[in-house]
């Protein structure tokens, strides 16, 4: 380990100014000794209080899920500090938070903008790092931002706790020891749209792809083709569109004829909101095709992409992480506390970066320490349960969580403005689950 | 000697014949004055002496070199410097800066990557710039920026900054248009003296006072042709010179 | 045969997209001088004037049942329009022409804006180099996304068609096809027809009024006009404000086929300058070609049969082309000597 | 810089941003700004802008698609660590030659055309490029994830396999990343900040600023304005290759949106912010948009609650929650009226106003319009 690295603690921008002073003259001996190996970034043993950082997309095209992720984490932080109503801390099982923050240390954060960007992404992380000294940070709203993020939290030996991010990549040949991801992947969206979409539209169909020109894309494509194909569906033809392309007319037009008779749209956010939009347009929901109804699906739905497609999305199918409409103890006690506190339900966003603070914090409550190489190992493998999807294992291979997979399709009698999705069926975990090995990758080590 | 030769050259815009066979020859040291009336061509001819136009056909040659096709900045090096109708003057640049400008070009060529050096710290060619602007006057507002010029003072920078190059041949387009009398005087002073260091002269004018005291050799043209050409006592006397101006001008 | 139809048709809709968001642009080049980086921010603030229209006619009467909980802790609420609740079923119609009914709200509203924008700021930047105008109507348009989003969120917020012009129609049986074959959205063909209303308008003003006269005057040789005693500036206030409008009125119609959300005048920025760029500055008939061609162009790219042959191809096609036409054309497909080029 | 300017004075001026830029981790501590990522940005940027000026800021040609140079300059990186190993010397040479190239050949196109036809060709190149690399040139830049060193990668230098530490580039054992890293981009952005001031007093820089002025006359005073043009856009095209290389010197990852529009109108924004030809405005320019885009963004509630924690709670709420709408998500509003306000006040950007302030401090000194050189004038504006 190099003698260049210091460790710099100052809390918030605010004791800045009276702490820089105090910073640049601690002795390059003293910090040198800390970096020992019982020892790592951003100690907080000598504070009172440990500080997250919050890093959510807060411009751009997704700046609302970011939001809705922000008023998860000051949920969770609000619990962890034993204020509020406890929210899931109620019903997670096993529990080791006792609602005093975390090891007797109240929690702190501090929050960055993202943009989207996995630049913009890093440099917000490394302030959070470096300058905001953060002992775990987690957010965001896209595979390759996560990615990025990750391999620096592998660099820099701090705990990243993944937002929202689907690409296989993440758990797959870009995992990273220092990263976790509770969201689930595309392999699982396909795998759990398999049985559904055999019961609902048959063996035997004509697919057909328009896929987002990326990686995210291109996984989600692989996944959800080998899902309809081991069906017995024939693949007509599988089209790239360019990112962001705002009209799909051109890429939606050549469907009409092409002898398909299912559109399936690996889009997401604005993309999936317009290309959907488009689609319903061209009249494909209203097409028979070969006998059969058209059909569209989504495989990954969000309830801000719902919204943005309006009435479109109606009997739409796709797969979703959870939905505020769950029924089992976990849920309700998280959509009643964020409810009361914001006036409506969460979305899956805002679940998953809910949960993954709370795990984060009870596997530091377990360890006993804030040391992440220990946490890491309190966290692989994991078993807990009551946090909204059912019994769930945090995979120490692949560091991603396998739980039940909702298969939702848009609601056609919404009872409020909030409930666009009706879960068609909830795939076991069982079903979804698969080799570590299939998606190569490696974990790296547990100190860095 | 000859300097310019102008060959049978044609130019049209459209249906309009602008240059029609016209037939030039410029020698050496001598002013060569180009009259006309307005829309008589003179300008069009002058833009295919420094490559802003190619003429349709004919040839136009300077000291044997075909000038036809070459780029303005090669007309330039090979030593023919332009005066414009409304001068060309690097607007946003003190004096002293627009008169180094070429005298780099002439001493460093073309194009130089000369970045290591400091303009402060080129002595010779800042004193010949200096030197420039004394000889036209401008010397006590070298540090003025060129825009800030009277419309007069502008010409005479714009003049200095050929000079200073020596140029072979001088084209000046109504080197003293928009000037007040005494100012085109001193204009005409101060080309008599570069006629002194024996730089040839192709001018424009239209203000005959300017053309006789100057010119030592007159070419009429009218409608895109030459008409006449000779002596300034000879062209006076022309009818046919007259019949082109229809009394327009005082000749 | 069909699938080259279908492209040609789809490549028509588009350019008139692109045209009519051009239109605007190249009018304010072209008359003023000025470089607005705002004008996808018009175009976004049209499309916002549909969504605002729509959340007021919608405006909501809430029952509250307090009897009755939510799953999040609040008490039930029914929601209905008022605009239902007090003109019935006539308040449903109205409902479902939000749309076009906002354009009855946006004209006026994107009138005023560009009125107040080129009084107030624009004006003052005739004269000064176009970087700085690029800075201050790029800060502009950042300025009003950002009052957008915090008032209406940064998710696309979805408008419906009316009813009628809602789903696809069967245009190859017109023209001899097979039913089925040829079939399009009725919206982006009532689209078609409006921008080419709205180009044809703004031609026929131009060209046929006094007004128009002075500003094609203005713009061939602004000192002139000047010189003959003619007030040029107060005409090209409202020439401004008529290029904001059409600006507006661009975005009002776009939003069933692309749910607006407050970023979308960024996204459509650089397309229209290119559109602009090839057509030629400041020539409007330019404009309107290079929008139908660059349409048409990237609707043919989009092919399979053309991506499996050049991969990546409809991802460069609009910039490619630019990059071709200004190289053959220097002032794209119809622009003057001198505009723009300093 | 109303007064001469002379090799002394010269001399001076790059003395004192020497010791401004090395001592930045002090002076920018109080302002919360302090920290080696956020300083190495400031850096990188400054020098990205730098380099853009010298085009811009000179000839007055607007490229709108500067940004590819500086993801060419981080994709070539990337690749020398990946093949020939994590020291950053050869893979700031990499930088240089591929951006060099692309400069050559992408202005050797553009500046056939002038003005705003200029402008939408190097856009074009940009997006063009951008496209590609996000979708299918990914084999050589691993699209939307980014191009990044893999431990499997041969790294010829390093022997691969040897090392199974972080990848992160070494220069002489010494990381480059943290304040390590900030000081060595610091010393390119000094060496880039001298080359600057030397064009800028040479004759080269002269020409330059002609060919802004008056192009035509250029011609007709015997000078080829291409090859100057070319010359500055690949001069600062560099700029911005040595630029992106620092990006993956200090984070050893490339990804396309570094050449994305948007990222090439940042440095345009950078430069006029700052104040276009002048040598230090691009500078402060970028570091102002960094700070907003690093600091600003980071103010939450919670944080502005803190602030405002002195007042009373019925004032406290209010100010907060207009306080909120220019920080945290908020922070592009101020970007953008900060934009509208300096461009309105101070057409020459953040220089012109310390120009102003400056005035007012040395009423007495004579009138600048007089200086004696012709560098001062451009310099001063």
């Amino acid at each position: 380990m190099s003698n260049f690295r210091r460790p710099i603690n100052r809390r918030s921008l605010l004791k800045a100014g009276a702490a820089s002073g105090l910073v640049l003259a601690t002795p390059t001996i003293i910090t040198r000794n800390a970096w020992a190996d019982t020892n790592f970034r951003n100690d907080p043993t000598n504070s009172k209080s440990v500080t997250f950082g919050f890093n959510v997309p807060q411009t751009g095209a997704y700046a609302d899920e970011g939001a809705d992720e922000l008023r998860a984490y000051q949920l969770a932080v609000k619990h962890l500090n034993g204020e509020g109503d406890g929210g899931m801390l109620n019903t997670m099982k096993p529990l080791s938070l006792e609602g005093n923050g975390i090891l007797g240390k109240k929690v702190e954060y501090v929050t960055g903008d993202t943009q989207t960007k996995s630049d913009a992404a890093r440099a917000s992380a490394k302030r959070m790092v470096e300058k905001d000294g953060v002992i775990m940070w987690s957010g965001g709203s896209s595979s390759g931002v996560a990615i990025a993020q990750q391999s620096l939290a592998q660099e820099m030996g701090i705990v990243f706790m993944c937002g929202l991010t689907h690409s296989n990549d993440t758990t797959g040949k870009d995992k990273r020891r220092y990263g976790f991801r509770h969201f689930f992947n595309a392999y699982m969206s396909g795998a759990a749209l398999g049985p559904v979409l055999e019961k609902q539209m048959g063996k035997d169909r004509r697919a057909y792809h328009l896929t987002a020109d990326y990686t995210w894309g291109w996984t989600q494509e692989e996944s959800i083709a080998n899902t309809t194909e081991g069906l017995g569906w024939e693949t007509v033809n599988k089209v790239r569109t360019p990112l962001g392309a705002g009209d799909f007319s051109q890429y939606i037009a050549p469907v009409l004829n092409s002898g398909a008779d299912v559109l399936i749209l690996n889009h997401y956010g604005k993309d999936m909101i317009n290309s959907l939009t488009q689609a319903v347009q061209f009249g494909l929901r209203d097409k028979l095709v070969n006998g059969k109804n058209f059909e569209i699906i989504v495989p990954l739905y969000s309830r801000l992409m719902a919204q943005g497609a309006g009435e479109n999305i109606k009997g739409i199918y796709g797969t979703t992480n959870w939905n505020w409409s769950l029924q089992d103890e976990g849920s309700k006690a998280f959509v009643k506390s964020f409810g009361q506190e914001y006036g409506f339900p969460p979305s899956q966003a805002a679940h998953t970066c809910y949960v993954q603070t709370l795990l984060y914090a009870d596997a530091c409550e377990r360890a006993g320490t804030f040391n992440p190489a220990e946490v890491i190992k309190a966290l692989e493998d994991h078993q807990f349960d009551g946090m909204g999807n059912g019994p769930t294992l945090y995979r120490g291979a692949d560091h991603q969580c396998f739980k039940d997979v909702l298969v939702v399709k848009g609601n056609e009698n919404a009872t409020s403005r909030f409930d666009l999705l009706e879960v068609v069926e909830v795939t076991p975990s069982a079903q979804v689950t698969y080799d570590p090995e299939i998606f190569g990758g490696e974990l790296g080590p547990y100190k860095v | 000697m000859e300097i310019l030769n102008v060959s049978n050259v044609n130019k049209r815009f459209g249906g309009l014949k602008a240059l029609d066979e016209v037939n030039l020859s410029v020698e050496q040291g001598h002013v060569h004055a180009i009259i006309g009336p307005n829309g008589a061509g003179k300008s069009t001819l002058l833009n295919c002496f420094v490559g802003r136009l190619i003429p349709d056909s004919g040839s136009v040659t300077f000291l044997g070199k075909d000038l036809i096709g070459a780029k303005p900045h090669e007309i330039n090096q090979i030593g023919v410097s332009r005066v414009f109708q409304t001068p060309e003057i690097f607007g946003d640049l003190t004096l002293l800066d627009n008169i180094m400008i070429p005298t780099l070009a002439k001493r460093d060529g073309a194009f130089s990557l000369n970045a290591w050096a400091r303009v402060d710290g080129l002595g010779e060619i800042r004193d010949k710039a200096l030197h420039m602007l004394e000889d036209v006057g401008l010397a006590e507002k070298k540090g003025m920026i060129a825009d800030s010029l009277s419309r007069g003072d502008k010409r005479r920078l714009e003049l200095a900054m050929c000079l200073v190059q020596d140029p072979k041949l001088l084209l000046l387009d109504e080197p003293t248009a928009g000037m007040s009398r005494a100012d085109t005087n001193n204009t005409i002073d101060l080309l008599k003296r570069i006629g002194e260091r024996g730089i040839t002269k192709i001018v424009i004018e239209h203000d005959m006072h300017v053309v006789f005291s100057l010119a030592s050799k007159i070419s009429v043209l009218a409608q895109g042709t030459v008409i006449a050409e000779g002596k300034p006592e000879d062209i006076k006397g022309d009818p046919r010179v007259q019949e082109a101006y229809l009394g327009g001008a005082h000749v | 045969m069909d699938a080259i139809v279908l492209q040609i048709l789809n490549g028509l809709d588009k350019g008139g997209a692109y045209a009519l968001i051009a239109l605007g642009l190249t009018l304010i080049f072209g008359t003023l001088g000025v470089v607005n980086f705002a004008h996808g921010a018009l175009f976004m603030l049209g499309a916002f004037c549909a969504v605002a229209f729509n959340h007021v006619i919608s405006l909501e009467q809430v029952v509250v049942d307090p009897t009755k909980i939510t799953a999040w802790g609040t008490p039930l609420e029914t929601r209905t329009p008022y605009i239902e609740v007090w003109l019935g079923d006539t308040g449903t119609t109205l409902l479902n022409y939000s749309v076009p009914l906002s354009i009855l709200l946006a004209v006026p509203l994107m009138l005023l804006f560009g009125y107040v924008m080129e009084r107030g700021l624009i004006r003052h930047f005739y004269k000064r180099p176009h970087a700085e105008q690029i800075l201050v109507t790029f800060g502009l348009a950042i300025v009003l996304q950002e009052i957008v989003k915090s008032y209406f969120g940064a998710n696309p917020i979805p408008q419906a068609a009316p009813d009628v012009v809602r789903g696809a129609m069967d245009l190859g049986t017109l023209i001899g096809f097979d039913p089925g074959t040829i079939v399009y959205p009725q919206w982006r063909i009532v689209y078609l027809f409006f921008s080419l209303g709205i180009i044809g308008s703004v031609f026929a003003f131009l060209q046929f009024t006094t007004f128009g006269m002075v500003v094609r005057a203005g713009m061939a040789d602004r000192e002139t006009v000047g010189f003959l005693g003619i007030n040029i500036e107060r005409r090209f206030t409202l020439v401004f404000a008529i290029a904001a409008m059409v600006a507006g009125l661009a975005g009002v119609m776009y939003t069933p086929i692309l749910p607006p959300d407050y970023h979308m005048g960024m996204d459509f920025l650089v397309l229209s300058f290119v559109v602009v760029v090839v057509g030629g500055m400041g020539s409007l008939p330019g404009a309107v070609s290079a929008g139908f061609l660059l349409g048409i162009l990237q609707s043919f790219a989009s092919m399979n049969e053309v991506k499996t042959i050049l991969p990546g191809i409809d991802q460069i096609i609009i910039y490619l082309v630019a990059v071709i036409i200004l190289l053959v054309r220097p002032r794209g497909l119809m622009g003057r000597k001198g505009v723009m080029e300093t | 810089m109303l007064t001469k300017v002379t090799p002394r004075s010269d001399l001076l001026m790059f003395v004192l941003f020497t010791l401004a830029i090395l001592a930045m981790p002090l002076w920018l501590a109080p302002i919360g700004a302090g920290y080696p990522d956020l300083l190495q940005k400031f850096a990188i940027f400054g020098l990205f802008a730098l380099g853009f000026n010298i085009l811009f800021g000179l000839t007055g040609y607007l490229s709108f698609g500067h940004a590819v140079f500086l993801g060419v300059g981080s994709y070539a990186a990337v690749w020398s660590f990946k093949l020939l190993g994590m020291n950053p010397l050869p893979a700031l040479l990499f930088s240089v030659v591929f951006s060099a190239l692309f400069a050559l050949a992408i202005g050797f196109i553009s500046l056939r055309r002038s003005g705003i036809y200029f402008s939408i060709l190097t856009l074009a190149f940009a997006q063009m490029s951008y496209n590609l690399a996000y979708s299918v040139l990914t084999p050589i830049t691993n699209g939307e994830t980014g191009l990044r060193v893999l431990q499997s990668d041969p790294r010829l230098l390093d022997g691969s396999g040897s090392d199974t530490g972080p990848l992160i580039s070494r220069l002489f054992g010494i990381e480059m990343t943290g304040y390590s890293g900030f000081y060595f981009c610091a010393v390119l952005l000094i060496v880039g900040f001298y080359i600057s001031q030397r064009i800028f007093r040479s004759p080269f820089g002269m020409m330059l600023r002609a060919v802004k002025s008056n192009q035509n006359r250029m011609s007709y005073t015997g000078l080829n304005t291409r090859p100057y043009t070319l010359a500055a856009f690949v001069i600062s095209g560099v700029f911005a290759g040595v630029a992106g290389g620092l990006l993956a010197v200090t984070d050893p990852l490339a990804g396309a949106e570094r050449m994305q529009w948007t990222a090439s109108g940042e440095v345009v924004l950078m430069t006029i912010l700052g104040g276009a030809g002048t040598l230090l405005g691009p500078i402060l320019g970028a570091g102002l948009i960094k700070y907003f885009e690093n600091i600003f963004s980071a103010y939450n509630e919670q944080t502005l609650h803190a602030i405002f924690s002195f007042l009373p709670d019925v004032i406290e709420a209010p100010v907060v929650s207009i306080a909120g709408l220019f920080v945290g998500e908020g922070w592009h509003l101020t970007l953008g009226l900060l934009f509208m306000v300096v461009v309105i006040f101070l057409p020459g950007g953040i220089m012109e106003g310390l120009n102003r302030i400056s005035k007012i401090f040395s009423r007495s000194k004579p009138k600048p319009k007089f200086t004696s050189s012709s560098q001062s004038a451009a310099a001063a504006e």
